[in-house]
């Protein structure tokens, strides 16, 4: 995906044909020759699971995609193979576009040591360029850069030209990152001065900017699982942890101050859920209906309502209860509006009510363990 | 004494006729905030609470001499709308939507930092300075009491929390600042910090941290050179690495931003950092008492 | 030219058909109702001149393409008419985005008083917004201006709209003017709220970007003689004046310098001729050759060269004097490396050498009075 | 004294290994200019007269210390050359190239403003402190002769006219500077007469203008604060309106920038307007004598 936005882009990348066919794959290998046959499935690490072979004639191409078609990669059944160009790669960099969050800008990262995941270059080895808003990347940057890459001269409009195009995809497709590792210097052997091309790249969108529909045509891509994909469905922030508690608060930040607080008392928290600084009843309710699915050995829902009315929170929890018939201790810290209504409320239908977090913590951890 | 906003901050509110910006004028009105225009696209010459209400923020301040601004308008709006508080020349601009694309959040501070305009947010409650002086967001008047305590923090609800508890012991705030959840904020932790420590009355700040980013351990080289106390919470000591909790932000990846990085730089910087958000108020009065007992 | 390259670029125009014959503009008239029929010349004034003319009908069309079709215009046949759909206007504005020079920067200026010369609406009736670099043209500014204007709050939008596309026409065609005088609001009449529309374009492109080839697309326009086109074609700048000297400086301020100079002595410069700062031989011969060509009762070269060798600039207008054997006084100032050579070099094929400005003036003014 | 460039301004030639930036490179160097390295992409690693070249700005500042930059580089390459000058801290950053295209002028412009530097030009001859101090650009080291005279210009030749004049009549310069002669260009007559006004050497200041734009009549509102005399010439007095004369700002047009308004404007601000640019010297000859008189 990432690759094909740059090719539009015009950043060059490596020629490829998608098939169908092991006879296909022959005549791709016949045009391009030498090529990788790659699985074309929504999974990552096929390549370890057998799902990328190399093929040097068009021959050895018709036996790989016969191997690869068909195969189960983790549940997908492969009904396509991409057949790539195989590069003569004379040299490895790494090029990539990304945000500083304390400089509040757009950052280039690039290194000479590319091919490897940027976190295993030394420090020394990677070359960092601050990019000013809303003036962009300009081309006597990417000629700084590529010098400190130790480029050959004759490469560094090449790769001023590719630096320019990665800028404006990070800009245009709002993305929060925009790498090309390896960016490749190939076929320098054939007595051309090298070509540069982005061999394998990755794009990162910002998901913010996906929700508000601006990269209609970029899909959301996120390792979640079903029970996460049901809560975040709802709007909420949710992460499945391997504890027994069911957590719910309002806001991220108390979110975790809570599961600190529950750990702290000796309970496992089963779940990260922030029902949203607003906290209205019924996200609410429709939260804790999930989180009670999970069979939870207690839950412990912490609520410092701003503007909420603690009265309508009560009642939400209550209409569940009363529909679930469900028997696990449920404790729940309330205050906001109404607070003291609220309290009574979920006490008269003997409901453990709280106002302070340290006790609700405290007691839910106890009640997980009994 | 305060820092940013006070009883002379006259407020614009962009996007008063809004559910969320006609109820939080009204809250922010009986607070004690001089409210003074309000913007709305298409809505010019309504009342909101018996506020005026404008086409642009240009009108309004020619007409009402608005000082400060914040935004009530949703995520897409907030580029345009911040841009033209800023260029009206209010300050801070305070941006309370959620789900701002990330490159919007870039644009809007460099144009702040061009015009040198405060942004707060987005993704912030906003900043409150209490005993009736000026609220600009929407966190809930009652929390708040006045005193020497300044308070800056990452998450609205865990500042809610704090502040209360502060209160309830007895420990007023000279300011409360939310810097917003999301990865790209305006004011961070340094910007506040310097402004609490020239600030006469505020004799201690709290700062809420999280776990993701670098920005606490940025403020802990700050505050090795700050006169005043400081007492830290950070949230997110047990959440697992790599895991995105709720925030963009918190998230440890790649060893960078976890708990005991930060925890060790604020240490080392001289803060106490409260183990459990209950913890708070007791170690500022300590060091309160600490600091009156060596002053 | 204006009005295509805008609605191209999203701003909304009159619809419209190129016709090249009467039975064409009744077809377009029944298919876009009440048009104007307008010759497709490339002179200004053709209103005036006949060349526009109202058509509420098919027939009235048909009459109108037939009355224009064939005529000559200032000199050009007409082939074509272009008929535009007639607008039913209720307000005339003007909105323009230029250059402020001293500013540096992007100015937009607008106007409730449309459809006049932007030259006679009074001061106080000129909005002017500037515009920062390179930020550009912010939704915001756009809505203060249509506020400022007085337009109706539902045509904001509409407005903002058209300004923003204005603004990406002046920056990406590199424009020094983009007007729409006048943008109307029509069609309220129908129901509707009124629609905003260009009725008129005009689109000045800087000569630098056309010149650097820019703007491939876009044609050069320019009135010029074909003696100016002659010249300019050497790469100078040439203005054809009605007085008897002809005159040649190498830079704009010296020659500018040069005519008064000339008219301070009672001389009457029959153009400005620009040679460039660095007035080398080559050039300088060509232009003199051409300046020959227009029979002045005297001519005039004032050269203070920066780098020019003196030497090499009169052995050229010796050169230029030997193959054209002409007659009328030829008057050289010569300032610049080997100055005193050159002087000595001209006197010796008897033209006259002067170092002094002042007096080479006064001698071609009182030359041409002979 | 001096204004902007003196003998310890470290200059970076762009261009340098083309054929204007290498024989300009050495007159500069003959004039007494402390040329330390050019830049020339693609050509790093060679020398010019001496001068060591390198592929980037950055690269030649690290290791040569420039402090200023002059641009020998075609009209397409100016924006992004001038930009890199400008981030890389130089100052001031001399343009000569004409036919820039006048929205990268603007851009080059906005982003010197945004970083605090000067842009001299395009399309000037550049700027020279005579007494072999420093020569930015293009003009013949002879005309010049250090001494009182500040000189600020649209116009190349005609400047080298009356500094020749000046010259020959005993009146050194403590700098000259053109402006360039395209409609958008970096520092104006305000921006060059305000350092003048401030530069203890120069004791009088000619300005030459021509006709086209405002700039003489911003200039005539900042002289009429001046403590030190102006002298000013005007070239085309005789041009007809609605003409270009050359200079893409040299044409009268709707009644703006004529002659009569600039004259009016440089005498109503005490200026001394010369006939023709041989009356200039015997005026700043008057204007000095009247000035050691009253002083």
């Amino acid at each position: 995906m990432a690759k094909e936005v740059l090719r539009r882009a015009g950043v060059p990348v490596p020629d490829g044909r998608l098939c169908r066919t092991p006879d296909e794959a022959a005549a791709a290998a016949a045009e391009l020759g030498p090529i990788a046959v790659k699985a074309q499935v929504l999974v990552g690490g096929r390549g370890r699971a057998g799902g990328i072979r190399i093929a040097e004639t068009p021959e050895e191409a018709r036996g790989a995609a016969a191997a690869i078609l068909g195969m189960d990669l983790k549940g997908h059944r492969v009904e396509t193979v991409y057949c790539e160009q195989r590069l003569e790669i004379d040299r490895e960099l790494y090029l990539a576009i990304t945000i500083d969050h304390s400089a509040r800008r757009p950052l280039l990262i690039a290194s000479a040591d590319g091919g490897v995941a940027i976190e295993e270059v030394p420090e020394k080895a990677i070359i960092r360029r601050m990019i000013d808003l809303p003036w962009g990347l300009q081309p006597f940057m990417a000629r700084q850069v590529a010098l400190r890459l130790g480029l050959p001269a004759e490469a560094h409009a090449a790769f001023s030209d590719i630096a320019g195009r990665l800028y404006a995809v990070f800009r245009e497709r709002d993305a929060t990152l925009v790498e090309c590792n390896p960016l490749v210097i190939c076929d320098s052997g054939r007595g051309a001065p090298g070509r540069l091309m982005a061999a394998d790249a990755r794009l990162n969108v910002d998901d913010d900017a996906l929700g508000l529909g601006r990269q209609p045509d970029l899909p959301h891509t996120e390792t979640a699982t079903d029970l996460e994909k049901r809560v975040r469905a709802l709007g909420l922030a949710f992460v499945e942890l391997d504890g027994d508690i069911a957590v719910m608060a309002n806001g991220a930040g108390i979110t975790m101050a809570t599961l600190d607080a529950l750990q702290s008392f000796g309970g496992r928290p089963m779940n990260f859920l922030d029902a949203g600084g607003g906290a209205s009843a019924g996200p609410t309710a429709e939260a804790l209906d999930i989180l009670l699915s999970t069979s939870p050995k207690a839950v412990l829902i912490n609520i410092f309502g701003g503007i909420t009315r603690c009265d309508e929170v009560a009642q939400a929890i209550i209409d569940v209860k009363q529909r679930r018939a469900f028997s696990m201790p449920l404790l729940v810290r309330l205050v906001g509006t109404n607070e003291q209504r609220g309290t009574e409320m979920l006490r008269a239908e003997g409901i453990a009510a709280f106002t302070s977090m340290r006790e609700a913590a405290r007691a839910a951890a106890e009640a997980s363990r009994r | 004494m305060s820092i940013l906003v006070d009883e002379r901050t006259k407020v614009l509110v962009a996007g008063i006729t809004g559910r969320q910006g006609a109820f939080h004028t009204q809250q922010m009105l009986e607070f004690g905030t001089r409210v003074v225009c309000g913007v709305a696209p298409g809505r010019g010459g309504r009342e909101v609470s018996g506020v005026p209400v404008f086409e642009t923020a240009e009108d309004a301040v020619d007409k009402r001499g608005a000082t400060a601004a914040v935004l009530f308008v949703p995520a897409t709006a907030v580029r345009d709308s911040a841009c033209e508080a800023i260029d009206a020349g209010l300050s801070p601009v305070v941006i309370i939507a959620e789900h701002v694309p990330v490159h919007d959040a870039m644009d809007v501070m460099a144009f702040a930092a061009a015009r040198g305009a405060v942004v707060i947010g987005p993704n912030t409650y906003g900043i409150c300075t209490p005993g009736g002086k000026a609220k600009l967001g929407i966190p809930p008047g009652r929390i708040f009491h006045p005193g020497p305590v300044g308070v800056v923090a990452r998450s609205g609800t865990l500042s809610y929390e704090i502040v209360a508890s502060l209160t309830e012991d007895g420990l007023g705030q000279s300011t409360v600042v939310g810097m917003g959840g999301d990865p790209v904020v305006g004011l961070g932790f340094v910007e506040a910090l310097k402004r609490f420590a020239k600030d006469e009355e505020t004799r201690a700040v709290v700062l809420v941290g999280e776990i993701g980013g670098t920005a606490e351990e940025e403020a802990a080289e700050f505050i090795k050179g700050m006169d005043r106390p400081v007492v830290a919470y950070l949230a997110g000591a047990t959440a697992p690495p790599g895991r995105r909790m709720g925030h963009a932000g918190a998230i440890v990846e790649r060893g960078r931003g976890s708990f005991q990085s930060k925890r060790h730089a604020l240490e080392a910087a001289g803060v106490a950092v409260a183990e459990m958000p209950w913890d708070v108020a007791p170690l500022v009065r300590a060091a309160l008492l600490r600091g009156s007992g060596g002053a």
